[in-house]
């Protein structure tokens, strides 16, 4: 059996990829896909905690980060097509008309 | 299982928001062009309502739904703070929707919504019913945000908001996972007696106020704050400054008031929070030309003063930031309703120069804004200035003399940023024309009843001051 | 009998009448004007009454007014008058009915904000000097800021903006400070209220550590060295007097440079003996670096209202002097010197104004040989320029005086410096009256300039007869401020040991009863230091 | 078994990340997504969440992912363009992501260890519903307004330009 | 007693006509003007008279006799009232004052007839009158300082009289500017004097210094620092080095301004300052050294600078400092009496002269320059008469007032013990050779000799009645006003000095430092002494007589050979230039440059923008995090994580 711990190492892991993700990525869309990453990760850290505590409102508040992930998910892909039919580009880089 | 009819009472402010959020969803497409105001006074009624529903928890205060909320004065207040700021924005609204050809129910019920997921906040003692609230108030931001949709920098508003907020939320909930982890449970009041990591707990209290530093723009997470200021429609903008900021407030006091850890822990990260968040926002203030741009980088500014009376750790220092707040909410939500209106179709005249000889043209408006500005600049007589007096008396009885100096010197680059925009107002020739129409009746209601509250907590401060004090004390 | 509420009659009339100009049409001038008038009038005459009620022979604050108003922290509105703001009041009453006549015609644009703005001001400046609450007093030194910016923004000249930022932040970072070092005092005292904290500090209850001292005295200190101003604090005056409107130099140097030698008698000096005794030779160093310094700076101006400007910054520094000499005599004087600067600098600048009206510039070298176009101006020029040098029988000779006298008996290098000063100020104000007045007219455009009309010859005799009055009269002013100067003396002794509590603490006992000042229960004077945790 | 099962979907999940964070065309970034999904519905499994693990599989790589691929395809987004305009992200911020992610890890593994493993519940999905419908009522309550708001969202933000009159 | 029990009617007569004329002079008739400004003077006078003859009835017990009127200045631990007093010195002052002050007054009707500012000329004379007035009445140093700054005031006034002139006005600054610097003295003068004795008033200090102990010599003690200082400012008005420069230029003014006010009255203020304070002065060998080594000095540096000058009033002028030279030489040797005696008798001459000068001025069509006027004397034979008188009496050719109080002063100044000493009347005695051929030297070249001025275009004649009037006054006194010390050289008793006596007897109650008595056999002394005298001035009457009338060219050729000294001397030493360049450039120089462009401006200002820009330039740095690029706010999140994390962290593991 394996020690709940690196279950834990996992969600930090991928949390850090998803970071790390999250900052190399230029595309809108797969920006957004490394949060889910890292919401990926925290769902899995939830899970494991409830284990470990024998506690099933980590389980609970997985399912309520689920939907969370969906409702973020359809209201932000609803603006990244705002910027694609707006700014013809998916490049965050290129989205900055507003700065200093 | 039904909830208990005391729980319903408890939560009757969201109820009626979200109620008539979808009785005005549902209303609208009956509602031809002419039934826009039917939609107006709905959602109007959606705020007042709220309002009036506040009388029923401030009467039965308590622990509601398993205790994931607490009910108590703290939260009245700021329901009552941010259904205030729903009323004045859905007031002002309408004029600013009809110019931009903005559709309206969609609007009022995004901002009802929204003022629900706020007083979720406010009120949650437990951390994932605070995050949902959280999110609630935040998605309809991001739409909100990004309400003038075919505008570019609405847009980009929108998506810097939403990416960063869900970057940043993400730590929130990773936080959260962590004192879960560490503690067995995620309300608050049992997080320090069920802690068996202190490490573990200090990273996810760590993570956990990244999370909330970003929702009230602290330095170095306040970077999202001019350019989804600027680029929202300006009354989300007014929305934005004063609502969702308050309500991250209320959390981040919540948590740091009853988690003795966090309250250890986070002193000296709001400490250097707060003195950065200070002069970092004055300082670029300071070199603003755009109006709006000014004032949301003005908004960083006061996050920080707020955060000198977290740091005081005190129950006056609480009061002072409840005090701040209600100020801050008003002369901003003033500021940004005038700027609405002068800002002309399509925010095209947002620039300090537009606003050359304004006093002259139209010197109601222009003494009403300079009022605000006045008073976020802290002069007396005005809400500003005795939030700033009740800050710096709570950070100086806690013996917090550089982070006073810090904000004293502060207030005057912030005076100089405030100044030059009345300078340009009063003193100088206008460089436009300036359409003459007439004021719009919510406008002026909002600028009226905004300048009258910050006239009343200026000079006569008790009840909201007393008010203030008890929560603060009722809220350990 | 004593009159209930004179004091805040006196305070909010002119609010008053600035709200009912409000009600005005804009483009009505002549009412607008002449509501203004009346209203500075009547405030005038009312403000004479004072002078009826006021017993030149008692102690203490008179015709106090104490209510409660801000629970919590308990602020108090406190009114009350004594020697040192009695004239001072007067003095503001006296020059505000001025400064509205000096503007009569040339202010044409936004009349009525114009003399909103002045009307505001005014009752900014009597809060100022009859607050007793620190707080109230502090609101009112803040919001005499709003109208005085707009005055000089306004309705000032070519670089108004420039003067009127620069005006109001200068003052405001002295303020702002002040306002730390009040609430500071507060969370050592749990007061606001002057006098408790004076019977506190009398009777031993509270202690302030020497370091508190000095950093509270600092703080206050800094704010009013400003407003006075004190060399080398003082750049923000040249460019606000030279840039204001007439009515707008009169009043600031008239009464606003007043606020700040009145803080430092009021505040500086009985709240923090120790730190002034311990201070007072930086204090007077810089006193006298800026009567020498305003001195020689205003001799080399080719702008006569800059000149004024600077002559203000000598001046004051002789009150600073005065007051930090701390003898009966030298603050005395410090306190009549007040009242001379004002009457003649005011009067100074009033005539300046008018040479402005005319010729829409302040360059001397525009000018010459004006004696021959308008003499009645050019002999009152010359007489309110001797009043401001201290020509003997004149006011500003009795002040500077018993300054100098004053402080000479303790101090003999200070006073034998500043009067050094005495030559140089002949030095700058004969040169200017010289080249401005003196010669023939060169310049085309001063040939037919016309003399002082009715309305200006009137004020002029107003204030030269107060000139002359207060040159020869001086014990009908100084005998009513004795007893109040030798008190706030009398305070800087403070003795050790405890003494009976005053009066003043029972009376304010029962009024703080049931506010929410338990909150503040705590050691008074407990270290400044990071705090320990859970301070809550 | 568990443990080798572990390290499978462990290393599974971790080499997908990375692929997503690789790969430059943002449909394989998406499938990447689904594995990663996908191994940590196993790995939910392994713990013990059966519930969990299908709604992960059904709503997150199911619907959500979907959802993503679907915009994609809308968008028809091609080749990621790497462009380096920030210096800030480039040079502090990815390598402090680094840092950010292996101190993550570090206090993780530093505080943690030594943990009994996952102790089996037996069947978690009743005492959830309880859990949820009970204790919970009032944030899954109020999740509905959240669903609310997101319909809202994409009907404002997504129609077309035409649809408005 | 009517005058002793109302002093104030003295002075303020004169400040009644000086504010009606004005006030409403402008718009008057001279008549008007005349009979109001003469009318006050006169009646001033009168008043005096009067007093005069009170006084002389008074009891010496009553002496000084006090008035106090309103408290004037009443605060913390000073007290000043106005108040006047009257004793002998004082009523010599105010006969000299009002007497002369009158006549000059009728004088100037005349002189002033065809002048514009007529009312307003008149209004300040008699506001000059008032100060002089409030000067020697005031009954302490506070009172007499209110005098003392008017007449300056007064003085400044009158000297830029012709303000369209702008050398007119240049000289009626220098005038107040260089009497301020003396006033500076006086004030912290009249400081330490409080200090001391805790008041002001003559009534109380002079008796308290009287019973202080004294300064020895050599040392420099309280006594020592008050009599200095207040000597500072009795060299600022009476035109002693090194403040004398102001007097020669105040010539600018009006003649008869001259005459009053920068020869009769208000330049020997000083002088009388330094007698009424004689007792502290006599309590400090080394200011008793310094007022008569000022007064030596200042005579004879004058009187070689008058040798030379051409300009008419410029010599007089430099006479006038010379004289008052004198006049300090003599209170310097403790011979106060002596030294307000040659007040008195300089009054009257220089009095005479000035007017007499202004006539030839006024004579010639406003010529001052003696190199062109000449053989006048037939022209103008009243004032060439009278001016012959002043100047016989000036240089001390006996008989006229003159040799009588410059005999008294010179024999003090060789036998007063312990301050008298040969130096100073070999100076005193060159001092009146110089005079005398200085003086002759003006006759000579003004009236007699062949005329150089066109004569068809300056028609010359004689001055109008009142103006000549008042020449003869003046000239009579001119000849019998030393007489009535004239008995002191027969070893009689010195009337003059009998009446002052009163007065500076408290001297001696200096013990050893008094000065010793006359004694009999010294009677041989002092005639030698007066012969040496007589051959002086005699000297100087010849050689200017054979330098102007006999042999015309000599001066120049002197002048030739001697350039560098005569250059020197025409030059005034150039002081002026010397103050110029070494004080008053400087000053307008550091001023303008140092303290305005620099420290103002770049230091203080700068530093208040700097802190400004500063800002502006810190807030566009960190502005540039604003970047608009979503990714660089992603790596400042982080940044900020980082941040926060290890501090909490670092705080949790502490």
């Amino acid at each position: 059996m394996v020690p709940v711990s690196y279950y834990v190492v996992l969600s930090a892991v991928l949390f850090g990829l998803g970071i790390i993700g999250f900052l190399f990525k230029r595309n809108i869309i797969t920006m957004f896909m490394s949060i889910e990453l890292m919401l990926n990760a925290v769902n899995l850290a939830f899970i494991a905690f409830s284990s470990v505590l024998g506690n099933l409102a980590g389980q609970v508040y997985v399912f309520f980060v689920i939907v969370v992930a969906a409702a973020e998910a359809a209201v932000g892909l609803a603006i990244v097509i705002l910027i694609a039919r707006n700014r013809k580009t998916l490049n965050v880089e290129r989205v900055n008309l507003l700065k200093l | 299982m039904f909830p208990s009819t005391q729980d319903l009472m408890r939560i009757a402010p969201e109820i009626v928001l979200c109620a008539m959020g979808m009785i005005v969803m549902v209303v609208e497409p009956f509602a031809g062009k002419g039934g826009r105001r039917v939609l107006d006074v709905l959602a109007a009624l959606g705020a007042a309502g709220a309002l009036a529903a506040v009388w029923l928890p401030a009467h039965h205060i308590g622990v509601a739904f398993s205790s994931l909320l607490k009910v108590d004065e703290f939260s009245v207040f700021f329901h009552v703070l941010t259904g205030a700021v729903a009323l004045f924005v859905i007031l002002a609204s309408p004029s600013y929707l009809d110019r931009e050809g903005l559709p309206h129910g969609e609007f009022f019920a995004l901002v009802l919504f929204a003022t629900a997921g706020m007083g979720v906040m406010a009120s949650a003692q437990e951390l994932i019913t605070a995050f949902i609230g959280l999110e609630i108030s935040s998605i309809s931001s991001y739409i909100l945000a990004s309400y003038r949709r075919d505008v570019a920098r609405s847009n980009e508003a929108a998506m810097k908001y939403f990416l960063l907020g869900s970057f940043a939320t993400a730590f929130f909930l990773y936080g959260i996972a962590l004192i879960y982890g560490a503690t067995g449970t995620t309300i608050l009041p049992r997080i320090d007696a069920g802690t068996t990591q202190t490490m573990l707990l200090a990273l996810g209290l760590a993570l956990v106020f990244v999370g909330l530093a970003f929702k009230v723009a602290a330095v170095p997470f306040q970077l999202w704050t001019p350019d989804v200021y600027e680029g929202a429609p300006t009354p989300v903008t007014a929305l934005l400054s004063s609502g969702p900021k308050a309500a991250g407030f209320a959390l981040l006091l919540r948590i740091f008031v009853t988690v003795d850890h966090a309250n250890d822990l986070w002193f000296w990260a709001i400490w250097v929070a707060a003195a950065l968040t200070m002069t970092v926002g004055n300082l670029t203030a300071l070199v603003q030309t755009n109006v709006k741009r000014m004032l949301a980088y003005s908004s960083v500014a006061h996050a920080g003063y707020i955060l000198v009376a977290f740091a005081a750790r005190s129950t006056i220092g609480t009061a002072a930031v409840l005090f701040y707040l209600a100020s801050y909410a008003l002369m901003k939500v003033g500021a940004f309703t005038a700027l609405s209106w002068l800002g002309g179709a399509g925010e095209h005249h947002l620039e300090l120069n537009d606003y050359a000889g304004l006093a002259r043209k139209r010197p109601i408006s222009a003494a009403c804004f300079s009022f605000f500005l006045l008073s976020l600049l802290g002069m007396p007589v005005t809400a500003g200035f005795l939030g700033k007096f009740y800050i710096l008396n709570a950070a100086l009885h806690s013996h917090l003399v550089w982070l006073s100096i810090i904000l004293a010197v502060n207030s005057i680059i912030g005076a100089f940023y405030y100044l030059r925009v009345v300078v340009v107002m009063y003193m100088r020739e206008p460089t436009r024309e300036f359409p003459a129409e007439r004021i719009p009746f919510g406008v002026a209601a909002v600028l009226t009843l905004a300048a009258a509250g910050t006239l009343y907590l200026g000079v006569l401060p008790n009840y909201v001051i007393n008010f203030a004090i008890q929560a603060a004390a009722l809220l350990r | 009998m004593t009159p209930a509420h004179l004091l805040s009659v006196l305070i909010f009339l002119p609010a008053a009448g600035a709200a009912a100009l409000l009600l005005l049409r804009g483009d009505d001038h002549v009412w607008i004007r002449r509501l203004a008038l009346a209203v500075a009038i009547g405030e005038l005459g009312l403000s004479l009454l004072l002078l009826y009620w006021f017993d030149s022979g008692s102690t203490g604050y008179q015709l106090e007014e104490l209510f409660p108003w801000i629970s919590s922290p308990p602020i108090h509105y406190h009114l009350g008058i004594d020697g040192i703001s009695l004239f001072l009041v007067l003095l503001t009453t006296l020059l505000t009915p001025i400064s509205i006549l000096a503007s009569w015609n040339s202010i044409n644009q936004s009349v009525k904000g114009f003399f909103v703005s002045l009307l505001v001001l005014e009752t900014g400046v009597i809060g100022v000097f009859l607050s007793l609450d620190l707080f109230l007093f502090f609101l009112f030194w803040e919001v005499m800021l709003v109208p005085m910016y707009f005055l000089i923004g306004i309705w000032g000249h070519e670089r108004r903006i420039y003067a009127a930022v620069k005006f109001v932040l200068y003052t405001m970072f002295g303020s702002i400070l002040m306002l730390v070092g009040i609430l500071w005092l507060f969370n050592s005292t749990g007061s606001f209220d002057l006098p408790r904290i004076q019977a506190l500090l009398q009777a031993g209850r509270v202690t302030l550590s020497t370091n508190t001292e000095l950093l509270l005295f600092g703080a206050f200190f800094l704010a009013f060295a400003i407003k006075v101003p004190l060399f080398p604090f003082h750049t923000w005056l040249p460019d606000a007097h030279t840039e204001a409107p007439t009515a707008g130099s009169i009043m600031l140097a008239g009464v606003l440079l007043k606020m700040g030698t009145y803080g430092m008698l009021r505040f500086c000096l009985p709240l923090f003996p120790k730190a002034a005794h311990t201070l007072a030779p930086e204090v007077a160093v810089l006193a006298i670096i800026g009567i020498l310094y305003g001195a020689l700076v205003a001799m080399v101006q080719t702008d006569l209202k800059r000149l004024v400007a600077y002559s203000s910054v000598s001046h004051l520094g002789f009150v600073v002097l005065g007051i930090f000499a701390m003898s009966a005599t030298s603050v005395q004087g410090a306190l009549y010197q007040m009242l001379n600067h004002g009457i003649s600098t005011g009067a100074l600048f009033l005539l300046v104004g008018m040479l402005y009206d005319r010729r829409h510039t302040h360059e001397i070298s525009e000018f010459g040989g004006l004696a021959t176009p308008m003499p009645v101006m050019a002999a009152f020029f010359l007489f309110v320029s001797l009043s401001s040098m201290g020509l003997p029988i004149l006011n500003g000779f009795v002040g500077e005086f018993l300054i100098l006298i004053g402080t000479y008996e303790h101090h003999a290098m200070w006073s034998s410096f500043a009067a050094i000063g005495v030559i140089f100020s002949a030095l700058y104000l004969l040169w200017a009256y010289q080249r401005t007045f003196f010669g023939d007219v060169t310049n085309e455009k001063n040939r037919a300039l016309p003399d002082a009309s009715a309305r200006e010859r009137g004020l002029l005799w107003v204030l030269a007869a107060f000139i002359l009055f207060m040159g020869v009269a001086s014990p009908l002013f100084t005998g009513r401020t004795e007893i109040t100067v030798r008190q706030v003396l009398d305070q800087m002794q403070r003795p050790d040991k405890t003494q009976p509590v005053d009066a003043q603490l029972h009376k304010q006992a029962k009024t703080e009863e049931g506010d929410a000042s338990a909150l503040y229960v705590q050691a008074p004077n407990s270290p400044i230091s990071v705090p320990a945790k859970g301070a809550h | 078994m568990t443990a080798v099962l572990f390290f499978l979907l462990a290393a599974v999940a971790v080499a997908a990340a990375v692929s997503l964070i690789l790969q430059r065309e943002p449909i394989h970034s998406a499938l990447s997504l689904i594995v990663v999904m996908a191994a940590l519905a196993g790995l939910y499994l392994l713990l013990g969440a059966e519930f969990i693990s299908a709604v992960q599989i059904i709503v997150y790589a199911g619907a959500i992912m979907v959802l993503f691929i679907f915009v994609i395809m809308l968008l028809n987004a091609g080749v990621e363009e790497r462009t380096q305009f920030s210096r800030m992200a480039r040079y502090i911020g990815l390598p402090l992501a680094f840092v950010l992610g292996a101190g993550l890890v570090y206090w993780i593994t530093r505080w943690t260890m030594g943990t009994a493993s996952a102790a089996s519940m037996g069947s978690v999905t009743r005492p959830l519903a309880m859990m949820l419908f009970q204790d919970y009522v009032f944030p899954f309550e109020l999740t509905s307004i959240l669903i609310l708001i997101a319909i809202v969202g994409a009907v404002v933000l997504a129609r077309r330009e035409d649809e408005r009159q | 007693m009517f005058v002793l029990n109302h002093l104030w009617i003295i002075p303020l007569l004169p400040l009644l006509g000086a504010a009606v004329n004005g006030i409403f002079g402008r718009r008057w008739p001279h008549a008007v003007t005349n009979s109001i400004a003469l009318g006050a003077t006169g009646l001033s006078f009168v008043a005096v008279l009067e007093l005069f003859r009170e006084f002389t009835h008074l009891a010496p017990a009553n002496i000084p006799w006090v008035q106090t009127y309103l408290p004037w200045i009443a605060a913390g631990g000073f007290r000043s009232d106005f108040s006047l007093q009257v004793d002998q010195l004082t009523m010599v002052m105010l006969l000299v004052v009002t007497g002369v002050g009158f006549v000059i007054h009728v004088y100037s009707t005349g002189y002033m007839a065809h002048e514009g500012g007529y009312a307003r000329f008149f209004s300040y004379l008699n506001l000059f009158m008032f100060f002089m007035l409030v000067l020697v009445l005031g009954a302490n140093y506070v009172v007499l300082f209110v005098g003392w700054e008017g007449v300056g005031l007064c003085s400044y006034l009158l000297i830029g009289f012709y303000f369209l002139r702008q050398s007119a006005t240049n000289a009626g600054n220098k005038a107040f500017w260089v009497n301020r610097i003396g006033d500076f003295g006086f004030l912290l003068g009249m400081f330490l004097l409080f200090r001391t004795f805790g008041a002001l008033d003559f009534a109380h200090v002079l008796p308290a210094a009287a019973g202080a102990p004294a300064d020895a010599s050599g040392q420099f003690g309280t006594m020592t620092w008050i009599a200095l200082l207040l000597l500072t400012g009795a060299c600022g008005k009476s035109a002693q080095i090194p403040l004398y420069v102001w007097l020669p230029d105040a010539m600018e003014g009006p003649t008869p301004v001259s005459a009053l006010i920068h020869a009769a009255t208000m330049v020997t203020a000083g002088v009388y300052m330094v007698a009424r304070s004689h007792v502290i002065f006599l309590h400090s060998p080394v200011a008793m050294t310094a007022v008569a080594g000022i007064g030596a000095l200042t005579a004879l540096f004058a009187a070689t600078i008058g040798l030379v000058q051409t300009d008419i009033k410029k010599v007089l002028a430099y006479s006038t400092v010379s004289q008052l030279g004198y006049m300090f030489l003599a209170c310097g040797v403790g011979a106060f009496s002596a030294g307000i005696f040659h007040l008195m008798t300089h009054a009257f001459f220089k009095g005479l002269l000035f007017l007499a000068a202004g006539s030839v001025i006024h004579a010639t069509g406003g010529e001052q320059d003696m190199r062109k006027m000449g053989g006048l004397r037939k022209k103008i034979p009243w004032t060439y008469w009278t001016m012959l008188i002043g100047t016989l009496a000036i240089a001390g050719i006996p008989g006229f007032s003159g040799f009588f109080s410059k005999d008294e002063i010179l024999a003090a100044a060789f036998t007063s013990s312990p301050y008298g000493s040969t130096l100073l009347w070999v100076v005193g005695v060159t001092t009146a050779l110089l005079t005398s051929f200085y003086m002759f030297r003006l006759i000579f070249l003004t009236f007699f000799g062949s005329a150089r001025y066109d004569e068809h275009e300056v028609h010359v004649h004689e001055s109008p009645r009142n103006m000549l009037v008042p020449l003869v006054i003046l000239a009579v006194l001119s000849v019998i006003g030393g007489w009535q010390a004239a008995p002191a050289l027969w070893g009689g008793v010195n009337h003059f000095e009998h009446f002052l006596e009163p007065v500076f007897s408290t001297a001696a109650v200096v013990g050893e430092q008094m000065p010793s008595p006359k004694v009999p056999e010294a009677a041989s002394l002092e005639f030698m002494l007066m012969l040496v005298a007589i051959g002086a001035a005699a000297i100087g009457l010849y050689v200017a007589w054979r330098m102007y009338i006999q042999r015309t060219g000599m001066p120049e050729k002197l002048a030739e050979s001697l350039k560098a000294p005569y250059q020197l001397l025409s030059g005034k030493y150039f002081v002026d230039e010397l103050y110029a360049a070494a004080i008053v450039r400087p000053l307008v120089w550091i001023s303008r440059n140092v303290l305005w462009h620099v420290v103002d401006e770049q230091m203080i200002d700068g530093a208040v923008n700097g802190v400004a820009d500063v800002s502006r330039h810190t807030g566009n740095t960190v502005r540039q995090t604003e970047s608009g690029n979503t990714r660089s706010y992603a790596a400042w999140i982080v940044v900020g994580a980082i941040v926060f994390t290890s501090l909490l962290l670092w705080l949790a593991v502490r």
